[in-house]
């Protein structure tokens, strides 16, 4: 038993350091310091230039881009870009349609699909949830009715992230409806160029655009983006929802994240002394120090687990997602103290680069308390915990 | 020791939340809000006319001779429409200020408020200011002719629409000494100050101020110049109470909406209000609520204590409990809406939005338990 | 509406704390302040002096003892015997069996039973719980068979508080087995020497004897001793428990503490300092005052709903009994923080009484575990608040 | 990196826990506290037996050759049973300042510990102390013979029936210096030594001592008099590491054994774990209890850095993690056992008390997250 990397896993991080300091440029990654959101031109050219080091897609099979890792690098390497930090690869199509296509698709799909989708020609999203069925996938309604070589698609998804980037939806889709839940379910890559495709920007309560509503009034889908079998969407999407969870406690973003506050808290006057002069803050600081520290080593802990066992998804994952959104949520309350009132003051327009983070504190705040609800809310998670972990 | 209304006060709540109910639906809000004063012209007008513009003026002067407990029925009434008017600004702080620091001719100005052809606004931050109500660092210098003010301030609520400004400057000594403020009465056109208008983010309307050897007369000082810092003190906690209040309205209606969700939103075919763990919290947050309003009494029945120093300790406690229960309740409300709680055409984020704020304005949570930790806390008898 | 007392009211707590000063013993009153538990003695003679001053059941009608005192008179009674503090009035006589002789119990048992009980010259107890029906009141099996003119009762009770000081006990048994959950329960009066009773003590985790088993082996009961109707004994108990409530917030009590915890800790030395130099101590100390003081006002609300409503249940008595129990779990732990490493000293033997509040820390700190789960756990609380007050 | 178990440390995790589980049921572990030392004798000299009183001393003087980690795991089986042997006392303290600071003579003392035929006790509180590990008032002065020492010590862990103790005594410097500390080895039966034995509130053995003159050659100080504070220091992080462990051994159990009682009583007609309520609670105390588990994994690891403040600050997190953590998992499982958990005789209580007091040990949670605040945190690098 030993907590320390080898030397070979260290050689591996400054490797990965050394490229990000090359390949990523200095504004955008002080930008994402303050808490901007990054353009959707950034995330292309960034995963383009992850790709072109061959990192785009490290956990697929080797032969569409993957690296061929161990567990322990993948760790090394999500936590060395969150702790940049830098933009993450997109991951609608690196964790989640790649690897299903990887898994269950056609050669042809895997030929036309997997290379575009890891230099992000295609950007993808996911088309799962649908009004009245955010958590409970299996009561979903949209139809995809077979017509020869085609599929006839109705429906209505939402709480689709970055829809208005996309070019591609991969969606459950209900192909047999004479079978009750998680029967008779499909999954379907459908281009969102397709006639009858209406979007609906859905602003959230930071007044950011990042999620929709998906319209699908009779789309035509061709027979051949049914990925795998008809009717086996749901252990597809089990299939995927189990790979999510990779990075999804986001430690190095947090750890970024409190060297961030204790920076700022340092520079921030409160009259005549500085915010981290504040002992209840330090302490309220610390304390949240101390819970990410003990998820970095559950994270490991998981990590490990997955080297031995091949991979295996972990029911400590839902864990991860639990903590891991707490304490990025009270990192983002922390945030908001230092700015205290003056974080009240929106400014977009501001020009002073350096005030950014307070102008982004509070919609930061607000953005966050998403954390604890989408890919399954906390409450689902623990329900998840409860039956598969303590057995009650 | 009675908690009952009196038909007077009765009144004046249900003409509030009368007006609201019928003229601030979410449609009629959003209208306000896009005007460039940020609210309703018309709801200013209405307000007037019930006569809640006055609630805290002496009858003689216009008002209806109310004091803090009927500020807080108005108040309550507006957090729970979220209502955009200045308010607090104009009748609580502004107001207040007349009141108590004004000479007869200043003070005659409250029949201007209490009509709604006068606005304020108290500039009560300043940009490197601890939060601290008499932490003042802009200057007012002696000239020949009156006084000349240097410095700003930020985050004033209301600062760009409002008709008239009240500037708190130091005129002596040290930064934080409740000694040597004087609180001078500017027309909000006046050569010098420049102000610089934005919607906050609860979507409400601040501006920052700039004064640059803005001149003012003798008579444009509330009392006299250097005593200001017992009236300012105490007008701002006139405020604590009146936010406490709003953050009332603003919870219960948050609560409401909460409960309403979890009664009709169906999940694995039955309503969610059926599984018990969020019963549970559906519970915690009525048990915040009650007791948030609690506090909120206290507040306004504290508000009135002549002691600085136990009116200060109770309204240290009422804002540092009303800012936990309104991150608490806020929090809650998003969480158990789901996806519905994160979008911005429905209003739970509204009120999530404006409750976070609202902990921030006058000291946070966090700045009021210190404070009040300082002072030795609420329970300081011998056993 | 106005939160100060009035004169009269005012005139009201002088005479009350007068009677404090002259009626109860100062070494007494030092050994409460520090979490002493009174000797049965202690008890019978407080409230002997209580009786004697015509104070030992203020809520009674007032043939039967009662005092006619309005809602905040019997409010600030409470207040001050918490806030000096003296011991409680016996809650089983004062609070519970004594209300439900006045209100169902035939003429004889009143005159019989009440007087004894308002001088405590009959120690009561409570026989609702058993083993597997704590908070599940209906589905008890104790039973009480009709032979003539008497009952037998066989059994077994549990939880029962200060029975090995008890001459009596009041109990809900099942009289007829053939109807279902709360039919066919009644109240019975028992007296403690009959034979077949069987009393085994339950040490609690602070060591302390407070509870015990009540086994009923065959007890003949004269069919007198029945309150009320048969069958109607779920209708009593719910009558008492919902006045049991009354100052179950235990305000008083917990602002003495706070008085109390911050005395000890400007006093008690750590290092060079002193607990109270402590900035994150002093702040959660203050935290629980300002939900205490909240708690204060809550209660009043209560108090002076029930004046107008001339004594109703209040649903909002769950909340002070949730808040309550909190608050004083909350300050038994700062209390045990003041005492730090030290208060695993135990030291029955200590001569040295000032520091009897030390070696009382740890065990009030178990013992006050047992506030969030007898008498209706919060749990149920909760459930009764989500149903009565919420409607879910 | 690498979390999996060698063939050693499986060998001595399964020695410890098949020992225990053989040996130490509930009627046994009364037996054993209520013997004149708290424990079982019978145990310690199976444990000798083992070899798992020589887990962290070098194999050239009788032991195991272990560190931290191994230590861990005896210390989590003993959690678990709720073991009463002076384990921490004499062989991760006492040993430890033997191995840290001691001369080859001394140090020879170890295979004595091993063996199991030496008990030892460390002094690390005094009445007065802050708990800081070099806060020490307890003063030796240098006679013609040697030393004489006055002072008096509280709470030693097994004091009472120890063969012999370790006095850190002050020869120099300022009360809470790190220099200036000399750790005498002494007798327990030295002339001055008074010694009051008693149960602590976890039904543990712990002892106050007053030495009143008691006299020391040279030959009894444990390495170069003065020079003793890092060593001390850095025992008592061991120390802090090894409870870590304990804690984590003992929540386990706890969480367990509430697990069961949901699932098996029953109320209302079903078993109460089916309450989603009570579901999401036993969740949280899992989530707690496994955050837990990597917190004494975190201390075990860095318990071996040889640099003081890095050292330090990881302890300090990882002891108020671990306090706070049992603090939850021993209220919920108290509660959620409801009345009986409330009880003497059932476990639950047991393990709850203990606990509590490991908390308390060496700082409690709030002690160490205060020390943690000032020394700067954990993320201490710059963006």
């Amino acid at each position: 038993m030993q907590l320390q990397f080898t030397p070979a896993e260290l050689a591996f991080r400054d490797q990965v350091r050394e490229f990000l300091g090359q390949a990523l440029p200095a504004a955008l990654r002080a930008r994402l310091t303050d808490g901007a959101i990054p353009a959707r031109e950034e995330i292309i050219a960034w995963q383009r230039a992850l790709n072109a080091r061959g990192w785009a897609v490290p956990h697929w099979p080797v032969q569409w881009g993957g690296t061929n890792w161990s567990a322990i690098e993948h760790h090394i390497f999500q936590d060395e870009l969150q702790q940049w930090p830098a933009p993450a690869t997109l991951p609608f199509n690196v964790d989640m349609v790649g690897p299903v296509i990887a898994a269950f698709g056609s050669e042809a799909q895997k030929r036309r699909f997997l290379p575009r989708a890891a230099n992000l020609d295609d950007w993808w999203c996911q088309g799962f949830s649908e009004p009245g069925a955010g958590s409970d996938l299996a009561s979903l309604r949209t139809t995809a009715t077979r017509l020869g070589d085609r599929y006839r698609v109705r429906g209505h998804k939402t709480w689709t992230t970055l829809a208005q980037h996309a070019d591609w939806i991969f969606c459950l889709v209900r192909t047999d409806p004479t079978v009750k839940k998680q029967q008779g379910i499909s999954f379907l890559l459908i281009d969102m160029r397709s006639k009858g495709i209406t979007l609906r920007p859905i602003l959230t309560i930071d007044g950011s655009h990042e999620i929709n509503e998906v319209l699908f009034d009779d789309v035509e889908v061709p027979a051949e983006n049914l990925v795998g079998e008809e009717g086996r969407g749901w252990d597809y999407a089990k299939y995927l929802l189990s790979r999510e969870r990779t990075g999804i406690a986001r430690v190095g973003s947090s750890k970024q994240l409190v060297r961030r506050i204790r920076q700022l808290a340092a520079s921030t006057r409160r009259g005549p002394r500085v915010v981290l002069d504040d002992v209840s803050f330090r302490e309220r600081l610390v304390l949240l120090e101390t819970e990410l520290k003990a998820l970095e080593i559950t994270q490991l802990r998981v990590v490990a687990a997955a080297q031995r066992s091949g991979g295996r998804a972990d029911p400590l994952a839902s864990l991860l997602k639990i903590r891991g959104s707490e304490i990025q949520q009270g990192l983002s309350e922390l945030l908001l103290e230092v700015g205290g009132a003056r974080a009240a003051r929106s400014a977009p327009e501001e020009s002073d680069s350096a005030m950014q983070w307070l102008a982004r504190a509070a919609p930061r705040y607000f953005n966050w308390r998403k954390l604890s609800i989408y890919g399954g809310s906390n409450e689902i998670q623990r329900n998840i915990i409860a039956k598969a972990v303590l057995g009650l | 020791m009675d908690f009952s209304l009196s038909d007077e006060q009765r009144q004046i709540q249900e003409a509030t939340q009368r007006l609201l109910a019928d003229r601030y639906g979410s449609e009629a809000r959003a209208r306000y809000a896009a005007t460039p004063e940020g609210y309703g012209r018309e709801m200013w007008a209405a307000y007037a006319e019930q006569g809640l513009l006055g609630v805290p003026f002496a009858e003689s002067l216009g008002g209806l001779g109310g004091g803090p407990l009927e500020v807080m029925l108005v108040m309550e009434a507006f957090g729970r429409a979220l209502a955009l008017e200045p308010y607090l600004a104009t009748v609580v702080l502004g107001g207040g200020l007349l009141s108590r620091a004004g000479n007869e001719a200043q003070r005659a100005l409250l029949a201007r408020i209490a009509a709604g052809v006068l606005t304020l606004a108290v500039a009560t931050l300043e940009p490197d200011s601890s939060g601290a109500p008499c932490d003042v660092g802009t200057r007012a210098r002696r000239s020949e002719r009156g006084w000349v003010i240097d410095g700003a301030k930020t985050l004033v609520a209301h600062g760009g629409g409002a008709d008239r400004l009240i500037i708190p400057a130091r005129v002596g000594g040290e930064r934080t000494d409740t000694d040597g403020i004087a609180l001078f009465l500017l027309d909000a056109q006046a050569p010098g100050l420049s102000r610089h208008d934005y919607a906050t983010q609860d979507g409400l309307r601040a501006a920052d101020l700039v004064l640059n050897g803005v001149r003012a007369d003798d008579a444009d000082v509330l009392g006299p110049a250097g005593a200001g810092g017992a009236a300012l003190a105490r007008v701002i906690d006139e405020g604590i109470a009146a936010l406490c209040a709003e953050a009332v309205g603003a919870m219960s209606a948050l609560q409401e909406m909460t409960l309403e969700y979890l009664k009709t939103r169906q999940q694995f075919g039955v309503a969610i209000g059926q599984f018990q763990a969020l019963q549970h919290r559906a519970v915690e947050m009525f048990v915040v609520l009650e007791q948030a309003r609690s506090m909120a009494l206290y507040a306004a029945l504290s508000v009135s204590d002549d002691r600085p120093a136990e009116r200060r300790r109770a309204l240290c406690a009422a804002k540092a409990h009303i800012g936990r229960a309104a991150r608490h309740i806020g929090q809650e409300a998003i969480q158990l809406h789901g996806g519905l709680g994160m979008t911005l055409d429905y209003a739970a984020g509204r009120y999530f939005r404006r409750l976070t704020m609202i902990d921030l304005t006058f000291g946070s949570q966090h700045d009021h338990i210190s404070e009040l930790a300082k002072s030795g806390g609420l329970e300081q008898g011998s056993v």
